[in-house]
């Protein structure tokens, strides 16, 4: 197990190299206008370089990749350039991190409880009544432009459940509607998978086995068919909770969440090259941790999976 | 047993024996396209979604030909006060209304769907081709899946809206980039889908059987391994178009979309989302939303019925 | 289908609500939602618009403007100007304190402060956007930026005592004191400049205050929130209490339903959403037009082309050479049409015939737009059809032969801008119709947001393009700068025909002619008039509009419970944006109420000029 | 003779397959005596698993009895429809061991909980003594050091161990009826013999009766006292193994034992069966298997032939047991068969 997990930590380090030094190289394509601001137009050029040389943009590509990980290996993220200037990155991270975790279990435990919960009562009326009603639920979150459905609930769940519609760290009540807001799509998917695996599980022989032994449905339900159909799902569970934590873009800009979402998107397009470097640092990291746990985890539900096998791709 | 005694002596002798008559009474008339076929065809719901979904793709196409169409990018002018008909409610003139600056809303509608639905298109086919090629290559030659795991890794792990805006930024937003831009993403995960369905079926004893043979491997992945994959293909790239559109919806939204004198779905739906507190105006936002849930929905229970179908375990 | 319930729900619930929202929620406290957030706090770098206002309300500069757009002492009494003009003496208000964010006193504002901050300005290292307003103007400042010298006290800056502040000029700037209402102007302490480090500005703890207000929370993308300090100078003329700000990133779709619910003091209502507030007579009674600002919107021809061969370039060059193509399009051009995509039911209102907006400058009572033959401009409508047409046939004939038609008109747009966009496909469609599709055709082409300047207009990559330019100080000579050698606009140098013996253009002349006259305000006025004039006659550029007043970024309308003309007014520099003398209404304030405002402001105005003479 | 301890009567089984109906089952009647080894012959897809799949109400759910009866200690199963009602019969009167040891357990699940399962739901004991018990039965299908086997997971065993695993399972309540639905098709040769030695030594002690499902002629040589050979939904032939074997009397019967490689004459061709079995959705006249059989009478395409009894255990379904007939004589291979009985009981 152990010489497994260096392994694989191993390759997630080298793969992380790459993709912030792809990242970064990405960076540096942008047209140099962008760095310059509101007040771009009635620079002098002497202010220009000035600007530039600030942000470390003038020296050759090589130093400033030399330089970023020079620093990265002492704990140093660097400091925004755009975005907040003169404020380092790790500042201007770590107070949003709170709000994203939070707001992503929530609607991560939320969905799930009920994205579950629904899969596994449409998987037990296939192609009846309930099946196709949440069939449609489904449909409908899909269908619809989530810019376009969250919209109607922040509009009108607010007006109707006389809620705020704004996000009011101290107003516990201004949290109901962008958790539930949060967790519309999510369940919507887990319900989806769900279905699916428990689906493909009740066509499998033992499910017949169980019958024959004389199990009623409602038992095989519970002890064989949704516990072996969580399986699948627990493979990409680490990394749909961390992903949910990585923060959604709409829902934080709708209700001003100062969480991570929309960050990422805030800072490329305002050319915050450290902001982009650190938070890609994070959110690949995340995201490499979370097919890890994702594939520990597996192997630790599924008797059959041997650690050995895990290696290579998915 | 009395009407057996009656029964006539000539019955008693040999028939002529037919060998093909033998196979005519089994299950011979079996073809699976057909089978296919003719299972979708059960699915109602499915099928009245198909008709629906080409009639309305017919119409897009056919729409500008058709007499009293408006120009989609012309701004129309009260011939009384030559001001511009803004916001517009739907009447007999404009069937759909008019946006802010009174363009006719119903031929922008059709026009944008054409705009949404060849970039879907164009990135769906570019998809599949990249998608095979790609990964039929990496799931078969296993010399190459190393490399092209840790190629995956890296580039999935590369935050797309990074990769969209970037080439936002360098090209200029319009029809090409948001094509390239979207390509360059999209056949990723489509070559990872077919590598892996790939791995699965490799080692069945049908192409171990082959490859003993010394069938070339292009060969086999032609011959053996593709015609598997064709519904899943077929399943995947229903389901990219109604992605795709989503993705030009959320590109238009951080403001990397289409320049908004082309129209498109996903200028259209932000056009109306602006001005949804608006009672009175949400018309600009319902009739863009409607058209582009039903191509999403249609596409996607279609995708599936027709996975469904094309699955040989659901034949008889 | 649950769309459609859910409007209908909405517009039930929406009816219900409208007699509530008449009343003030927390009457004389300001709520805002805001969509740009503040960058930095650091007032002596930045040069974005945003942290201007927040400086506007917590520091003060030597002075200031009035509601009538009147200069008056604020940190100097008094302050007197050398006969050459070059150097200027301030005399201190004694006994104003900084004070740090949670109201503590740090100490007081000495002549110190402005030498520290203008060090600070000019320190390359330090990369600040707004140092170009003190290069050029501050003796030797220019050579300190660039570090040709290293010894601060040879730059014109000096603290002679605590109370005497001794600025030395470059040259002769008869504007100098309108200057110092800019934020490169504003003082800075500088044991806390050396305590903070760089981390100065960076939160509203690394801040000091002496102005009116005090930023007391600063929670960035969530919310900030400035509290009125009761210690400062002149308390009893800041009436609101709180500026309680909101962050959302969907500010300009939410505000308008905020305003309705009383939940925030202001909203811009947005041209697409004007008509039906305008149909509704509740909220209707709530819409009334944004002051006017001195930004100017223009159109101009590009002299020096360099986009894309696809757009002919070379013939662009050669037609727009010609006066009569240019005259044409220059009357052709359906100024109002074009500024229905953004001010549909006051067109009219906010078009301006000239470079430099009314009321931007007089000499002896006469406003600058009505100097000599700039008057005939300010007097007629350019956009004319007959003359148009006319001086089509005209361009026809004399470039038969030299150019082929239709000419293709490139016109670069930016992407993310819906009004402009918008714009783009009027004026083609105008232009075309009205010139012949023959004869023009006009190409609109976007481009991103992000480098949008420099991958269209700097670059030379437009035929013609919607440019706008804000004056940095109360001159003429401030509306010049885009069109003088040299500057990236539309390049009026490269023009053909127009150079004069000395070798630069007549334009350039005209402008350095004006420039070098600093005693005689008239006779300078006129010059520049002249000058201005002549961009107009020959049709280098299409003078179109001016911008709205500041906290509306696009539209001209809002639903407001803020009286405009009790605030600051000033064409340059961050006095408009001060919350000072500004009070929130217990209703919103009605566009008969505007109206009659507007009046009565212009009157005093008028009346308060004349005293000021 | 006994009373049979299932009967069934004139059995009809439909499915619905989108749309379309199928008949599965086409009237079909079967007696099975208390402690016989019946054994179910035919080619895949003649209905032999539907056919007893019917016993348990173990139907997909797109098929049903259309008519007829199964009485099994004294109740018409057949009529059953309710879940609860199979439950009383299911797993514990009738149990059922399946074809792929290697998909038929849960592979998610230890081995002892799948069996310790099925105990608590018929036994009444629960927790530690029905762990117990499934060691206990582990121990009794042959399981060595029964007590580890049951802490590990499907994966962990061979297909033989899995295969007595699934008996297990099947015999935890000490059904009286078991079915095996072809319990050694997917296993090795040599295992094949050991699982049908343990089922017929567990049914020497526990005392049920076996009914196999199989097309593999050396399973029904080996376990059966009584064989029924099935044929387009339909049982065609029923006997004693031995009247089956050596004295066949369906066309049908002669050619799936002709198919047999050990009774191929040596330097003939082997012989196989042509075309192929009918399709169900279609309507059948006559006998189902004219149309394959190159000696058809012309009445078999006309006229569904009634039961001939040949001997009291003895039926066969075909038109050349009529009198008015012409002979016909079996295959070579059966002849031969027949001569070599005759050998052995003189």
């Amino acid at each position: 197990m152990l010489k497994y997990a260096l392994k694989r930590l191993s390759q997630s380090i080298v793969t992380l190299f790459l993709v912030v030094t792809l990242v970064f190289l990405l960076m540096r394509l942008l047209p140099v206008e962008g760095y310059f601001g509101a007040r771009s137009d009635k620079l002098t050029e002497a202010q220009r370089v000035a600007i530039l040389d600030k942000m470390g943009l003038l020296d050759p590509w090589y130093v400033q990749v030399g330089s970023f990980y020079k620093n990265l290996a002492k704990g140093d993220l660097g400091t925004s350039t755009i975005y907040r200037m003169d404020v380092p990155v790790t500042e201007v991270i770590a107070p949003r991190i709170p709000y994203s975790v939070y707001f992503g279990l929530v609607a991560t435990a939320v969905s799930l409880l009920l994205g579950l919960a629904m899969g596994v009562h449409m998987a037990r009326f296939k192609g009846r009544f309930w099946d196709k009603t949440w069939t449609g639920y489904v449909v409908f979150i899909n269908a619809v432009p989530l810019a376009v459905y969250l919209l109607f609930v922040q509009l009108y769940a607010s007006d109707l459940l006389r809620l705020p519609i704004l996000f009011d760290k101290h107003d516990p009540k201004s949290w109901i509607l962008p958790a539930a807001s949060m967790s519309l799509g999510g369940i919507a998917g887990y319900a989806m998978w769900m279905r699916r695996y428990m689906v493909d599980e009740l066509n499998k022989d033992y499910i017949k086995l169980a019958r024959a032994k004389g199990m009623s449905s409602s038992a095989i339900m519970l002890k064989h068919v949704m516990r072996n159909a969580y399986v699948p799902m627990a493979q990409y569970l680490p990394a749909a909770i961390l992903a949910t934590i990585s923060g959604s873009i709409y829902i934080e800009s709708l209700y001003s969440i100062p969480g991570m979402g929309g960050l990422l998107v805030d800072v490329i397009q305002r050319q915050d090259n450290p902001m982009v470097q650190a938070l890609v640092l994070i959110f690949s990291s995340v995201g490499i941790v979370g097919l890890f746990l994702g594939d520990v985890l597996m192997a630790m539900v599924d008797p059959r999976i041997k650690y050995e096998k895990c290696e290579g791709a998915r | 047993m009395q009407e057996m005694e009656n029964l006539s002596a000539d019955l008693f002798t040999f028939a002529e024996f037919d060998a093909e008559s033998g196979e005519r009474t089994g299950y011979s008339d079996y073809s699976y396209w057909k089978c296919t076929v003719r299972v979708f065809l059960k699915n109602w719901v499915a099928v009245a979604l198909l008709v629906l979904l080409a009639a309305l793709l017919l119409f897009t196409f056919i729409q500008p030909f058709l007499p009293a169409q408006k120009s989609p990018t012309e701004i129309y002018n009260d011939p009384a006060t030559g001001m511009q008909i803004r916001n517009l409610a739907p009447c007999k003139a404009f069937w759909f209304g008019t946006n802010s600056i009174g363009q006719d809303l119903w031929s922008r509608i059709w026009s944008g769907t054409r705009t949404s639905l060849l970039i879907a298109f164009t990135v769906g086919v570019f998809e599949i081709f990249m998608g095979i090629a790609f990964g039929a290559a990496w799931g078969y030659i296993r010399r190459l899946d190393r490399f092209m795991t840790e190629l995956y890794n890296v580039l999935r792990n590369v935050p797309t809206v990074i990769l969209l805006m970037l080439l936002a930024y360098i090209l200029r937003p319009g029809f090409k980039t948001m094509v390239i831009a979207m390509c360059t993403t999209g056949w990723l995960g489509m070559a990872l889908f077919i590598r892996n369905q790939i791995v699965i079926i490799r080692d069945r004893e049908y192409n171990l059987a082959s490859r003993c043979l010394g069938t070339p491997t292009r060969r086999i992945i032609m011959k053996n391994l593709l015609p598997y994959l064709v519904s899943v293909i077929m399943l995947q790239t229903a389901l990219s178009i109604p992605g795709t559109i989503g993705w030009e919806v959320f590109l238009t939204y951080i403001g990397i979309g289409l320049p908004v004198s082309i129209p498109s779905l996903g200028n259209l739906v932000n056009e109306g989302r602006m001005i949804m507190m608006s009672p009175d105006l949400r018309y600009q936002l319902i009739f863009p939303t409607l058209v582009l849930s039903f191509i999403t929905i249609s596409l996607y229970m279609l995708g599936n019925a027709f996975s469904d179908a094309s699955d040989p375990r659901n034949h008889v | 289908m649950k769309i459609l319930t859910a409007s209908l729900c909405a517009a039930l619930a929406i009816a219900a609500a409208a007699p509530a929202l008449a009343a003030p929620r927390k009457s004389g406290d300001y709520y805002e939602v805001y969509a740009g957030e503040l960058d930095t706090l650091n007032y002596l770098v930045s040069g974005s618009e945003n942290v201007h206002q927040l400086a506007a309300s917590t520091v003060d500069n030597l002075v200031e403007y009035d509601k009538y757009g009147i200069l008056r002492p604020s940190l100097a009494l008094s302050w007197s100007p050398s006969k050459d003009g070059l150097t200027w003496t301030f005399k201190l208000r004694p006994g104003v304190k900084w004070f740090t964010y949670d109201g503590q006193e740090y100490g007081e504002v000495t002549a110190q402060d402005f030498v520290d901050s203008a060090k600070y300005v000019l320190t390359k290292a330090n990369a600040s956007q707004t140092s170009d307003v003190l290069t050029g103007i501050l003796k030797n400042s220019e050579k300190f930026f660039k570090g040709e010298i290293t010894d601060f006290a040879e730059v014109g800056v000096k603290a002679k005592d605590k109370y005497t502040l001794e600025y030395t000029l470059e040259r002769n700037v008869p504007y100098f004191l309108s200057m110092l209402t800019y934020v490169s102007f504003m003082p800075v302490n500088g044991k806390f400049l050396a305590y903070s480090g760089s981390k100065f500005g960076t939160s509203n703890k690394y801040l000091l205050y002496n102005g009116a207000y005090l930023m007391t929370e600063f929670e960035p993308q969530s919310s900030r929130l400035l509290v009125k300090n009761e210690k400062y100078w002149d308390a009893d003329n800041v009436h609101i209490k709180r500026q309680v700000f909101k962050y959302n990133k969907e500010a300009t779709t939410l505000s308008p339903e905020l305003f309705l619910r009383g939940d925030i003091t202001e909203s811009v209502i947005p041209p697409s959403l004007l008509d039906s507030w305008m149909k509704d007579p509740v909220k209707k009674a709530m819409v009334h037009p944004t002051m006017p600002t001195a930004y100017s919107y223009f159109y101009t021809f590009n002299f020096q082309p360099k986009f894309d061969a696809q757009y002919e370039p070379d013939n662009w060059k050669v037609v727009v050479n010609n006066k009569a193509f240019r005259e044409a399009v220059f009357h052709g051009f359906d100024r109002k049409a074009a500024m229905m995509t953004s001010d549909p039911y006051n067109p009219a209102g906010r078009l301006q015939n000239t470079i430099t907006p009314k009321a931007f400058a007089a000499a002896d009572g006469k406003d600058y737009a009505t100097l000599g033959s700039l008057n005939d401009f300010t007097k007629t409508e350019s956009f004319d059809k007959d003359l148009a047409l006319k001086f089509k046939a005209q361009a026809l004939k004399e470039l038969s032969g030299k150019a082929h038609f239709p000419v293709k008109i490139m016109m670069p747009y930016n992407a993310s801008m819906t009004e402009w966009a918008n714009r783009c496909q009027v004026v083609e469609q105008q232009l075309e119709n009205l010139l012949g599709k023959d004869f023009v055709d006009v190409i609109p082409v976007s481009f991103p947001a992000t480098g949008f300047l420099g991958a269209t207009r700097r670059a030379g990559n437009y035929a013609i393009q919607e440019c706008n330019w804000g004056p940095d100080y109360a001159d003429p000579e401030t509306f010049t700068d885009p069109f003088v050698a040299g500057a990236n606009y539309n390049r009026p140098e490269f023009a053909t025909g127009y150079t004069e013996a000395n070798g630069k253009s007549r334009y350039d002349n005209l402008v350095a002619a004006a420039k070098a006259e600093t005693t005689d305000m008239k006779k300078r006025y006129n010059l520049f008039a002249k000058a201005e004039a002549f961009l107009i006659g020959e049709a280098f550029v299409i003078p179109w509009s001016h911008g709205m007043a500041a906290r509306s970024a696009s539209g001209g309308h809002v639903a407001s419970r803020l009286d405009y003309f009790a605030s600051p007014y000033a064409p340059f520099g961050v006095s408009v944006l001060k919350f000072k003398g500004q009070v929130v209404l217990d209703r919103p304030m009605t566009p008969e109420q505007y109206d009659g405002y507007a009046l009565e402001w212009e009157k005093e105005r008028a009346a308060a000029l004349r005293k000021v003479k | 003779m006994s009373e049979p301890i299932l009967s069934v009567k004139d059995l009809v089984v439909k499915f619905n397959l989108r749309g379309r109906v199928l008949t599965a089952i086409r009237g079909t009647s079967l007696d099975l005596h208390p402690g016989e080894t019946l054994a179910i012959v035919g080619e895949s897809g003649s209905g032999k698993s539907v056919f007893t799949k019917s016993f348990i109400g173990m139907l997909d759910q797109n098929g049903w009895i259309d008519s007829g009866s199964i009485h099994f200690e004294g109740v018409d199963i057949a009529r059953f429809r309710k879940e609860s009602e199979w439950m009383r019969i299911r797993g514990r009167k009738i149990s059922m061991v399946f074809q792929d040891p290697m998909t038929a357990l849960n592979p998610l699940r230890k081995i002892g909980m799948q069996i310790q399962e099925a105990i608590e739901l018929h036994s009444g004991l629960s927790g530690k003594a029905a762990a117990k018990e499934a060691v206990t039965m582990l121990e009794r299908v042959g399981i060595g050091s029964p007590e580890l086997r049951a802490r590990q997971y499907p994966h962990e065993l061979s297909g033989g161990m899995r295969q007595r695993v699934v008996i297990a399972i099947a015999m935890a309540c000490r059904p009286r009826i078991l079915i095996c639905d072809e319990p050694t098709t997917a296993l090795d040769v040599t295992i094949q013999a050991q699982i049908l030695k343990l089922i017929r030594g567990l049914q020497k002690d526990f005392g049920f009766t076996a009914i196999y499902i199989t097309h593999d002629l050396g399973v029904v040589a080996n376990v059966a006292d009584r064989v029924a050979v099935m044929y387009a939904g339909k049982i065609v032939e029923t006997g004693t193994a031995e009247e089956v074997f050596y004295d066949p009397q369906h066309p049908y019967t002669w050619a799936l034992l002709s198919s047999l490689p050990q009774l191929g004459i040596k330097g003939q061709d082997l012989y196989s069966i042509s075309g192929t079995p009918p399709n169900l959705f279609n309507e059948i006249r006559g006998d189902a298997f004219a149309p394959r059989n190159p000696r058809a009478l012309k009445i078999d395409f006309l006229h569904e032939p009634p039961l001939f009894q040949v001997s009291p255990t003895h039926n066969a379904s075909t038109w050349l047991l009529d009198p008015r007939s012409p002979k016909v004589e079996p295959p070579a291979a059966i002849r031969a068969l027949k001569a070599k009985y005759a050998r052995r009981a003189s």
